[in-house]
């Protein structure tokens, strides 16, 4: 069991032809996913690894190949308009990887995505994997393994970090997700947290959170609310200082609003098992399933 | 990127917003002849006003009322060339290159009111309050039922009922409701098509004849939308910000500079957050936040390599990659390369895992150059902490 | 029993102050709907005739008054955003009386009302009465009679018309909606006759189309699908020249298409009672109950 | 509101679209001086364009390719103050007071393009085809799949994707797609901005180096809108409409000429086109439309007369007037009061239904003037057409 993605996603690659497309796109092939479409408009006809059929527009796509799941290499001046092209088209789930888009930008992809129903992840995100079944993203797929226990993170290595952790104490994963490290993003760490709940698959959650904005206040008043499942959380940033971007576009500390302690005094309260550096990650959950 | 205060009211003056006259002066003598024009067209009194990016400038004494043009001058070359320290500041403040010599208002009213970003609901927000002048930050901790927000939803944008509704339940009515809804519509609408992440009018000002005018202003324009505001751009003022950042900002590197004395490159914000914390967790200060990104070339580490190593606290780094997609053995190379073209003169811990991990630790050992190679990001981080406190008492 | 309004309903007048506003808001509280609140934005804390309280905005309005339908006469360049102003703020109907507001306005304002729930009615429309109950728009409410028969329709006085007949011949009416004579409005002829299938107090409906559009088509379409009332139709403007507004700003031949022939043609075949002659409404309503 | 050929085309010019160079000429000699600058600008021959609102001008002989200046003077000359006849207009044709002269493109591939409001959607649409240079009606009619569409979202608009597509669809690809693409967005954006409820290109040319040019263009503009549209109001041009048409709507009242004999006023367009069908239903044939509005004032009612007794076949007069709020009786004064300013010199038939009809009825009745009074639609509909025919007859 898994959410977003298994191994019945149909997945559309947008910007396949481009170097950074392309190449992920054959890391996602590599590892089993089922990669149906390419878009790149004007490169209609070609085939991409001769396997691949690459499309003009993400319409033709679907139509074409019945791609469910579109993951998305797209400069940032022409990100926004990607996403809406796929959301148009009907895909369940867009997937943007892009860094750099701006933030108003997504403002209103995320309003066209809602009313559309499509699911977006990211943008400036590693993608989604549910591990031994399907990778779509750009993250190692090799320091995964099959399991029951889900991993939401805003950031990329430093998911791998923890991914990796649970790996060598034997601990696989579910699905793991990485919603991305911008201040607008499709899917908050709370919308996963629902999903999770209500997957089978899914015996504990690795939620790992980082400074700036209220996104894991909010998942920690959803978690405070009976949440079924045990959350181990990480917060990155605990030694950030106020009023300056930690890399990301989002991790800010803003009018001293956003701060790793607050978020892990909700955390805390609302139940979840909460460490203080990031090394305790693999063995927290151990301790925890062991209980 | 931040803009000055006589920038954003430039920018909200061609957008029909009402402010008062005033003129930049990076002198005494310009700040004297700015004044002499504002006295002369009838200002009673002139602000002599501080250009930084930092807020609370009225407390740090970076605003100051002047009743003549030589009383201007006065101030103006006393802010000049000083270094001026408000609350949201450093205790070394920030530098005043810049002064802008503004005239008076007439004031009945002050009010605040500000579009950003909330990204909770994932859409701008107008926040306004009806005690201007303050903190948005104090006013939400001490009343936070004085604060009004309207949403602007995505597509819709800010409707004019709601600027409407808001300028009433600010209490305000008549001339002074109508002046202030449309000033805070042409407010969103310079945010949206300045892609501002911030656009704050405070205090945003009712005359006694109910007049509107922005007395003090502030944009923050979103980086990742600079591409598109090639004007905006070139508004950028570097003085306030941290040479090392700049430079860093120079080589897409992102890079924050810190008080402790382990600095540290990694491959991720996330993880060198993680990093950071991690240093922090085995007793010692992190020098940096230092993110050198996904790939991690040469040229990047490299460059890393060199801005880390300027920072002056610097008694040992802390190298942490996770190799993913990218191969620990070709990072090994690159650090190996990097460091044979920067002096490093303390000691260098270096984590590696991930893809071929082992390979990589492999390389490190067999070179010429020391490291102390480790293998756990917890063991790496006390590493750091233990060479740094030796370097320091050496 | 009605659809739309009721005695329930809670009545919100929106620009109650100006001359049209003021004088139909006491037409309708003399037939005895319940009007608790005005708004115009500078007049609040006034009271409109002593007993209705102003409010310079439709939230604090409908916050105050518990208003769920609101009429609207604002002039035609406001008219768009007061109707948005009723959405955002939750009522349930808004009924736009206001005649000239720009299509493209109006593109926005349906699409503002579906996003948020709110069914406008109108514009450039009399409004709807359920008589004996609640008039809430300009139509003369003596002509209406409670009863058991609905009425749609694009226009005002031929509506009276044939409201009088109905009358005259004895047949009440259960609602009557006028959805108004634009190109685009937020209810259309099939969205009244759907809610009329839900009716327990309807028997039959009368439904008055004009030239223009593809709305009576599309109500066509909808009856033929085993619609459950008997429907009797009247379209005017059978000698309509081509090419020419007649009057309503939706009331035209373009391209060849929206002609009365084929409006009548749609109706007749999907099994709707046409009459050619609008003398003859009331007398064929009769003649279909009499069956 | 329809906008001529040449003033559409310069409102897309202003937008950034490419349209062939061009020139308005209002004599034969002005047609000839704009034709030698376009050959001296290189042109091999230019377009003599009739500027009128009708369409299907190519097939009425309103556009003639000359191949020398004289040439281009003399197709001028001949369309200048003629009457075009066109499958679009009635056989009278409409006036030509102006022509276009236009240099020529090189044609490899021609498309139809054009904003419209799908009122079954209720938004706007893109209508494209690749059978450009014919009417989208006879497209549809013989080849709908042809057709192409594009919605634009309410909040959202047309967005950038949308155009890219229906580049491709519609067969292009490379320079040629990214080019109309381009074409359709300017396009789309026009239609939002001016308010129009038509905006077509058509033929959208495709040249043989792959640029994309607006070869005819043609914007109708809402009327509900132009108060928001001063400038374009402007370039309104009455000359082809019906004389009454307008001297009705400076009276604000909706009248259309139409070609029978009974003359109507009716209270209510939905009334008054009912009032056309039963008069029509009782053998006759009206001779107009005319919505008097729902107050009848006597201002209204004295110039509605007026302008109706103008249309030369009118044989007869019938008043409908339903009584809503306003009061029936009222209304019957007002008429009298009325027909005492107008000569009138045909029979009146009065139907007065509705609040104090028969109050009214009897006001009728008792006056001086000789009116037919009816009770019923129909009945007043058989009077007015009898009094028509007899009236024809006498």
């Amino acid at each position: 069991m898994s959410i977003f993605v298994d191994s019945d996603s149909r997945i559309l690659v947008q910007g396949i032809t481009g170097s950074e497309g392309s190449f992920h796109a054959r890391q996602c092939i590599e590892y089993g996913s089922n990669v149906v479409a390419g878009v790149t408009p004007g490169k209609g006809g070609q085939m991409f690894e001769d396997t691949v059929p690459v499309f003009n527009t993400v319409a033709e796509a679907v139509t074409a190949t019945g791609a469910d799941v579109s993951l998305i290499f797209v400069p940032p001046p022409f990100a926004a308009d990607a996403v809406m092209e796929a959301a148009d088209a009907g895909v369940r789930l867009a997937i943007c990887i892009t860094e750099g888009v701006p933030a108003l930008d997504m403002v209103d992809v995320v309003g066209y995505c809602n009313a559309r129903g499509t699911r977006l992840i990211g943008p400036n995100c590693p993608g989604v994997i549910t591990p031994g079944q399907c990778k779509v993203g750009i993250m190692p797929g090799f320091v995964h393994k099959e399991g029951r226990v889900g991993v939401i993170s805003r950031s990329g290595t430093l998911t791998y970090e923890a991914v990796d952790q649970l790996t060598r104490v034997g601990i696989g994963q579910s699905t793991c997700i990485g919603i991305g490290g911008d201040p607008v993003i499709g899917t908050t760490h709370r919308d996963c947290l629902e999903r999770f709940a209500e997957d089978e698959g899914t015996d504990a959650v690795v939620m790992i959170g980082e400074i700036g904005g209220s996104g894991e206040e909010e998942a920690a008043a959803y978690i405070a609310d009976d949440y079924p499942l045990p959350v181990i959380a990480f917060i990155a940033g605990q030694t950030a200082p106020p009023g300056k971007r930690m890399g990301h576009a989002g991790a800010i500390i803003a009018g001293g609003k956003g701060t790793a302690a607050e978020k892990m005094k909700a955390l805390t309260a609302a139940g979840a098992h909460v460490v203080e550096s990031p090394s305790e990650i693999g063995a927290k959950v151990l301790e925890v399933l062991g209980d | 990127m931040k803009l000055h205060e006589y920038q954003s009211k430039a920018l909200l003056r061609e957008r029909g917003v009402t402010v008062p006259d005033g003129h930049v002066a990076a002198s005494a003598d310009e700040a004297r002849a700015a004044a002499e024009k504002l006295f002369a067209a009838g200002s009673a009194r002139v602000a002599v006003k501080a250009q930084v990016h930092a807020g609370g400038r009225g407390k740090g004494g970076g605003i100051k009322l002047a009743s003549t043009a030589d009383e201007a001058a006065e101030f103006a070359g006393a802010m000049l060339g000083s270094q001026l320290v408000t609350p949201q500041t450093g205790t070394e403040g920030v530098p005043v290159n810049t002064v802008y010599i503004e005239g008076g208002a007439d004031i009945a009213n002050e009010l605040y009111v500000a579009l950003t970003l909330d990204r909770s609901s994932r859409c701008p927000v107008v926040i306004a309050s009806a005690e201007g002048g303050m903190d948005i930050e104090e006013v939400a901790e001490t009343n936070p039922d004085a604060i009004i927000r309207e949403h602007c939803a995505p597509g819709w944008g800010l409707r004019p009922f709601q600027v409407t509704r808001l300028a009433y339940n600010l209490g305000l009515s008549g001339k002074a409701a109508r002046g202030a809804a449309a000033t805070i519509l042409k407010l969103a609408n310079a945010y949206r098509d300045l892609d501002a992440s911030l656009a704050e009018i405070n205090p945003l000002v009712i005359t006694g004849d109910d007049n509107v005018i922005a007395l003090d202003a502030k944009f923050d324009i979103d980086d990742n939308a600079l591409y598109r505001h090639a004007d905006l751009a070139e508004l950028h003022d570097p003085s306030e910000e941290e040479p090392l950042e700049l430079e860093a900002a120079e080589h897409s590197l992102s890079y924050v500079a810190l008080d402790g004395t382990v600095g540290c490159m990694v491959n991720g914000a996330g993880l060198a957050m993680g990093t950071m914390d991690e240093i922090s967790n085995a007793g010692g200060f992190p020098a940096n936040f230092l993110d050198v990104g996904g790939g991690a070339s040469v040229e990047r580490v490299a460059n890393a390599f060199r801005i880390l190593m300027k920072g002056e606290r610097v008694s040992a780094v802390l190298i942490n990659i996770f190799g993913g997609i990218v191969r620990c053995d070709r990072v090994a190379k690159g650090v190996i390369e990097a460091l044979g073209t920067v002096e490093v003169n303390v000691p260098v811990v270096v984590r590696l895992q991930g893809t071929n991990a082992e390979e990589g630790r492999e390389i490190l050992r067999q070179s010429d150059l020391e490291f102390l190679v480790a293998e756990t990001l917890r063991e790496a981080a006390e590493k750091a902490v233990n060479a740094a406190s030796g370097q320091a008492e050496a």
